[in-house]
């Protein structure tokens, strides 16, 4: 996409600059004099490892966080952004990294929220409100829920509600944190195009995004942050993915290889799912794990993988079917009992699944641990544990400066590692992650699936959940669901992404 | 795409457990209120001809009328995710300065009943304040403007009731009646209607809702959550201080602890109306129903001349079961 | 050690200290008493300080220690059963310091109590009696868990035996006095509509009553006698207007004074003393005496 | 790595920002036992010769010992982000069970101490069982099993005060004393020692703090998130039940609402508690700092001889103040 509207005659195009901004958290310099420039009609792309200080810029923007220094000016105008409001008058719009929806409100409700204040006698619009998001879904050509409460919506479909808020107001400058973190590409598609048509009318969008090819199709410009500062801006066009990623992470990195799965083929079978059901969303799945195998799961939203997941740990009760562990009938109860039987589940949304937010690092890192005791009344030894975290602080990467920093302060990468080194502590023998790099940079994930496989090097049986299925690559086989069944597996030569969107549309009978 | 999956697979598990599910959902939506309607029957059936008669009915709502103010303006904080309470407090010291206006000014009643209501207000914002500024957790900072607001009051009557010697207009707010109904009926009416709207269908009454279900999310999308939040204290302190008004007016006199106790029968009603056809948010009409489903339990109890323990048992175990069978309810569905 | 050198202060005379243990800043009877007790004890130099447990046993108990780590010569403390401080009451026995109870009753470490309950209800309850002449229905409010209450109601108890009176007895909660008296009277009410037999309600203290008076205001009853104790503006009102036959005055002024003269000789006496009781003069007040009853005390509507 | 980006901006930023950034800090962390420690030092210059006396802090302890077993047992269910509303009906239930049980049954002191305390596990037990079964608000099911406990009291008592003829031994509880210093000085010491190991040492405590954190994280890392909140309301019962003996013994009879008073006070020291050291969150320490404080204030009160409204504007102030200055404070420190 080339930013035609961004044409130098184009008088009329709005400016927004921010120069020389500092932000320190404690001993950290989170953004260190960073200075950005964007334009109405083009897409700015902003790349950086975890924890370079993207997100945070951003909530600088939107009044969410006080910049220690530096000056926001919207068309030369030097304007002070202290509240979220300020940045919606200014004609600001956002979504957010992390989801931020009110659980009880139906869709509407939410997309709704703070959008209304024109409205007379302090009413509620309701119909102007209806019709401004039946426009917004017509432009997404998604039919967003709107009237079902956020909390019954799949994560995806919540995603689609954050931005459909987004773009419910009408604004001069769109700004994306990682809003394809969480969808497959068939609904990112739909983002790109609703992209294409913002910046053809005018609008200055600014995008995050880890997904590199994701951010060389749609950007216009990319300015790359490491360690708070800018490291780097390129036009585009003179970029390449591997060229990108040496300029995020400041080495290079190899692109995710397929794997060769034969090392465990022979292997004895772990985990044997028969016929597994838990209607609606859930209605027959049956597939085996072997010892040290890395296996995927593909599927589109809604498809009922994770609720497969759950099931597999007992955090729901299946209907029917069976599973086998290590040649036993297993049938958790509850994730005490999976987690005890060395079956554990990274679940897919961290901040309400997965996280104590207010609590240590330290504390995060034990739960499990705590969760998998024989007895209640087990002793625990503060030390051992303060010293088992730093270990996995250190083994992980986590970039932070101690473990008893709260959870809070991580950036979204570092606190996914986190929630994958709680359940490492159990030393699981399944190991279900479901999508474990939301948000996770090119340098993190590479080093999230190192762990992965070294873990099934070790001989644990992996089951990966996936949006991203180029991930999937690193996998030995690759499971398809569809309709809450499973109803292809691939092996891992075979799993292009491609292959295995086709596999997750397709009506007929596929080739097993 | 979502919703033909989504139908696609209803239709395929149309079988048995879906009666089950319609069956716990029903439960769980009208549970509360079919514990009422059970209530109302069995009374009918035991004292046909004093329970069921237009005069109970009127009394019964006449004496909801009081609790329902201080509940009702109690709901707002709740919805926020705020306690209050301080609000028995407050409506024992705004009958005290009513009544005290009244007796040592010579205030005229509405000023008087004016100011008593101010200091209401007073106290909402100090607990706003105290909550939003300082930062300090609800249910502390309530207690701790709660327990001052004792000391204002003994200081302004010193532990004495306040009377009135010429109270009879006074007494009128509450004896009077228009076409047979007491006044308080009608209060209680048309502030319920009004709260109704102002939570519902205004701008506020949404923030409030959005601040209440996720705080975070109502801040960036550019709810002002302090403001909101100081706005339900104020209201829940105006309404605490109209009960202390109503309350002194039913008997021409303030006692110094006249409301206090209708801070835990605010909550039950509030807890209970909860549960009423929603899952655990609180609204305006579910608290009406607590406070009415409470008054009638009383009067159930007055009616039949239980022994006084059964009068705790039986508000004890409506309160839980109330809750609780709509609760396990909407569970059961969502696990069918 | 303690003892004696209290009693050697207290024959000095002139200036005592003394700790005063309220009740309950919601309990106007009492609190009436403590603070012409204290205006008077202030009046006579003597030093105080008081503390409000707010109803709560233990901290009363807790107030005590403190003031017997004050090392005053004097603890008065309201309404709490005398029997229900025993470790207060112990401590300041052993340190010498005598107690006053304000209608707790007396017993070993406390030789001296103003009665507050049984002699409260006895004109009214004799006022009650005539007016029924000794037969008809009568709702009785009651309050178990207050000592004042008990005593009145033996009190009750104690004249019903003879009449032909038949109760009906409801325990009133508190909080929520004052309704609870106007249910359970409309409820009584229903079941006693205007007939032959007298109808009478009495009240162990006014709050309820005065909700038995909204009841009937309410229904527009006015064949039902109603009783209160205690005298509260509300209460006074109501008599002056009608609403009602009788409430039981005491006057917190006397009261406090006849405390205040005890104070002396009880501080003199120390903790084995023998033990004795004060009657309050109790005043009822009805239609035909409250325009001379309100000249006598005109502060009780004020 | 990481290590030497703080350095080297420790260094260039140490200027006049840090300074007071490490005051807010201190302040955050210490202000609420700094505020104690003001009131200490006030005392006794205004009382020298009573108030700083180590029979007046015996005294003060000794004070504190009865509201500590509640409000430590509350700490549990606080941790778990749990109330619970029923402890002081429980105590009062429990102290009448006890003296009923003594008096009537003739039952040994220590076997009618073990089944009152038996009535205050079984409610905890039903607490727990209609918040996590019946997955009630625990503010509802508290409410509604603290009434029913009232209930069942007036059933056992008639709502008359439980006297003890023969009390000496049992009063010895509360008056014996080791090496001057009285029992309940020991008990309250000894079982904070219990409940600290409990809620800090132990898998039981640390699943507690998880729950408390993020019940839906705990729960997928398999920690039994129902069976950890039913025990917490266990434990708080079965304080409640010790608190309601503890009384008892100290007021040689149980009265059918003795240890309802308790129920606030409790509240206020653990949410006072919540602000020493840490940041709103609950804990052994911070609660007990809270029952010492408030008894200190008590104790104030009486040897300075403060009005009575003064004593209720002190204590609620101090309740604000206490926590609002360490919370303002934390704020501060995470602006600068
Ligand atoms: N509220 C906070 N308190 C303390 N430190 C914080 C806070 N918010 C962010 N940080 C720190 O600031 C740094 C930048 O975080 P930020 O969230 O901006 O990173 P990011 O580039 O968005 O990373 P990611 O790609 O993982 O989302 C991180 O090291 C993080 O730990
Ligand atoms: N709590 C819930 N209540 C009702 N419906 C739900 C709930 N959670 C998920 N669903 C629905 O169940 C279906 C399957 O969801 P599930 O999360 O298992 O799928 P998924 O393949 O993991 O998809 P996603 O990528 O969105 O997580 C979806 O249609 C979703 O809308
Ligand atoms: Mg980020
Ligand atoms: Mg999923």
């Amino acid at each position: 996409m080339s930013g035609t509207c961004s044409s130098e005659g184009a008088v009329t195009a709005s400016r927004l600059e921010m120069t020389d901004i500092s932000k320190r958290f404690g001993g950290l310099r989170a953004v260190d004099r960073v200075t950005i420039s964007l334009r109405g009609g083009e897409v700015l792309a902003l790349c950086g490892a975890n924890g370079a200080g993207k997100s945070t810029l951003v909530r600088i923007l939107a009044g969410v966080e006080h910049a220690d220094s530096g000056q926001i000016a919207l068309d030369g105008v030097p304007v002070v952004i202290d509240r979220p409001e300020t940045a919606a008058h200014h004609g600001l719009s956002f979504v957010h990294q992390e989801l931020n929806l009110v659980p009880k409100f139906t869709g509407l409700q939410n997309m709704a929220m703070g959008a209304d204040r024109q409205s007379r006698l302090g009413l509620v619009a309701t119909k102007r409100l209806r019709r401004l998001a039946s426009e917004v879904q017509e432009r997404l050509g998604y039919r967003i829920p709107l009237d079902v409460p956020v909390d019954r919506l799949s994560v995806s479909d919540r995603w689609m509600v954050s931005l459909g808020r987004c773009l419910m107001r009408s604004a001069k400058f769109v700004v994306l944190d990682e809003p394809t973190a969480s969808f497959t590409d068939d609904e990112a598609e739909k983002l790109y195009k609703v992209i294409k048509e913002l910046t053809d009318s005018g609008v200055g969008v600014l995008y995050i995004s880890h997904r590199l090819e994701e951010v060389l199709e749609i950007s216009d410009r990319v300015t790359v942050l490491r360690n708070g500062s800018v490291a780097g801006s390129y036009e585009t066009a003179e970029l390449t993915v591997s060229s990108l990623t040496k300029a995020i992470v400041g080495h290079e990195v190899e692109a995710l290889a397929h794997r060769r799965g034969d090392a465990s083929t022979g292997a004895p079978i772990r985990l044997s799912v028969r016929d597994l059901r838990r209607p609606p969303n859930v209605v027959g799945a049956s597939f085996d794990l072997r010892r040290g195998e890395i296996v995927g799961v593909a599927g589109l939203v809604g498809s009922g993988r994770t609720e497969l997941a759950r099931l597999l740990i007992g955090a729901d009760q299946a209907a029917g079917g069976e599973i086998i562990l290590d040649g036993k009938p297993y049938a958790p109860r509850g994730p005490h009992d999976a987690i005890r039987a060395g079956v554990v589940l990274v679940p897919e949304e961290r901040r309400s699944q997965a996280l104590l937010l207010s609590e240590s690092i330290e504390r995060n890192l034990a739960v499990a641990s705590h969760g998998s005791a024989r007895h209640l009344m087990c002793r625990f030894r503060p030390r051992r544990s303060h010293r088992a975290a730093v270990d996995i602080v250190d083994e992980l990467g986590i970039k932070t400066d101690g473990v008893t920093r709260p959870v809070l302060s991580l950036s979204g990468g570092n606190q996914q590692k986190v929630v994958v080194g709680n359940y490492l502590r159990t030393r699981p023998s399944v190991l279900v992650l479901d999508e474990p790099t939301v948000g996770v940079d090119v340098g993190s994930r590479e080093e999230i699936y190192g762990i992965i496989t070294g873990l099934a090097g070790a001989g644990a049986s992996i089951l990966v959940i996936s949006s991203d299925f180029d991930e999937l690559a690193v996998c030995d086989r690759v499971l398809v669901m569809r309709h809450g069944a499973i109803v292809a597996e691939v092996p891992s030569h075979r799993a292009t992404k491609g292959h295995l969107t086709r596999l997750c549309f397709e009506a007929e009978q596929p080739a097993a | 795409m979502t919703v033909i999956v989504e139908d696609s697979i209803k239709e395929a598990s149309a079988s048995s457990s879906s009666t089950a599910r319609v069956v716990w959902r029903l439960i769980g939506q009208y549970g509360t209120i079919a514990m009422l309607g059970l209530l109302i029957v069995t009374m009918t059936a035991l004292e046909p001809s004093v329970f069921a008669t237009s005069d109970n009915l009127v009394n019964v709502l006449n004496q909801s009328a009081i609790p329902a103010m201080i509940a009702l303006g109690l709901t707002f904080p709740l919805v926020t995710g705020d306690f209050d309470l301080s609000i028995g407090n407050t409506a024992s010291l705004s009958g005290v300065v009513a009544c005290t206006l009244m007796r040592d000014v010579d205030m005229s009643i509405w000023m008087a009943i004016s100011a008593a209501i101010m200091v209401g207000l007073v106290i909402g914002l100090v607990n706003g304040v105290v909550v939003t500024v300082l930062n300090v957790n609800s249910l502390v900072a309530t207690l701790g403007v709660g327990t001052m607001a004792i000391g204002v009051n003994y200081k302004i009557a010193g532990g004495q009731p306040v009377g009135l010697s010429d109270s009879e207009s006074f007494l009128e707010i509450s004896l009077g009646t228009l076409l047979g109904i007491p006044y308080p009926v009608y209060i209680m009416i048309g502030f319920t209607a009004v709260l109704w709207l102002l939570l519902n269908r205004t701008v506020l009454g949404q923030s409030m809702q959005a601040v209440g279900g996720n705080p975070v999310a109502a801040r960036l999308s550019g709810v002002r959550v302090e403001r909101v939040r100081l706005v339900s204290f104020v209201i829940c302190g105006a309404f605490a201080a109209l009960t202390g008004v109503l309350l002194a007016s039913r008997t021409g006199s303030a006692a110094v602890s006249g409301g206090d106790g209708y801070l835990l029968s605010a909550f039950a009603a509030a807890f209970f109306g909860s549960a009423v056809l929603r899952d655990g948010q609180f609204h305006i009409i579910g608290t009406l129903v607590g406070v009415i489903t409470v008054a009638i339990g009383f009067n159930a109890i007055a009616l039949t001349g239980m022994a006084t323990y059964w009068q705790y048992l039986f508000q004890g175990l409506l309160l839980v079961l109330g809750v609780g069978v709509g609760s396990l309810a909407r569970r059961r569905t969502a696990a069918t | 050690g303690g003892g004696a050198e209290t009693g050697a202060k207290a024959s000095a005379g002139d200036s005592y200290s003394i700790g005063v243990v309220r009740f309950a800043s919601s309990d106007p009877g009492s609190e009436g008493i403590v603070q012409s007790y204290l205006a008077a004890a202030k009046e006579r130099g003597w030093e105080t300080s008081s503390v409000d447990p707010q109803g709560a046993a233990g901290q009363a108990v807790g107030a005590i220690s403190n003031f017997v780590q004050k090392q005053v010569d004097l603890i008065v403390v309201a309404v709490f059963p005398s029997d229900a401080l025993a470790a207060g009451i112990k401590a300041a026995k052993s340190a010498g310091i005598p107690v006053v109870s304000i209608g707790g009753g007396t017993t070993d470490g406390v030789p001296v109590s103003l009665d507050f309950g049984r002699s409260n209800a006895k004109p009214l309850t004799e006022q009650m009696v005539k007016d029924t002449g000794g037969k008809g229905d009568l709702l009785v409010l009651g309050f178990t868990p207050g000592l004042p209450c008990v005593g009145r109601e033996e009190e009750l108890k104690a004249q019903l035996k003879e009449t032909d009176i038949k109760v009906t007895r409801k325990e009133v909660p508190i909080p929520g006095q004052v309704e609870a008296g106007t249910e359970f009277a409309q409820a009584w009410l229903a079941s006693h509509p205007k007939g032959s037999r007298p109808l009478a309600i009495w009240g162990c203290f006014d709050d309820p009553a005065i909700g038995a008076v909204s009841a009937l205001r309410q229904t527009g009853r006015d064949d039902v006698l109603v009783y209160g104790i205690n005298g509260t503006p509300a209460a006074v009102k109501a008599v002056k207007g009608g609403d009602m036959r009788a409430t039981a005055y005491v006057d917190p002024a006397t009261e406090g004074k006849r405390l205040a003269d005890v104070t002396p000789d009880v501080i003199a006496a120390g903790t084995d003393a023998k033990e004795r009781t004060l009657l309050p003069d109790v005043h009822a007040v009805t239609p035909a005496n409250v325009d001379d009853f309100l000249k006598k005390f005109p502060g009780v509507l004020r």
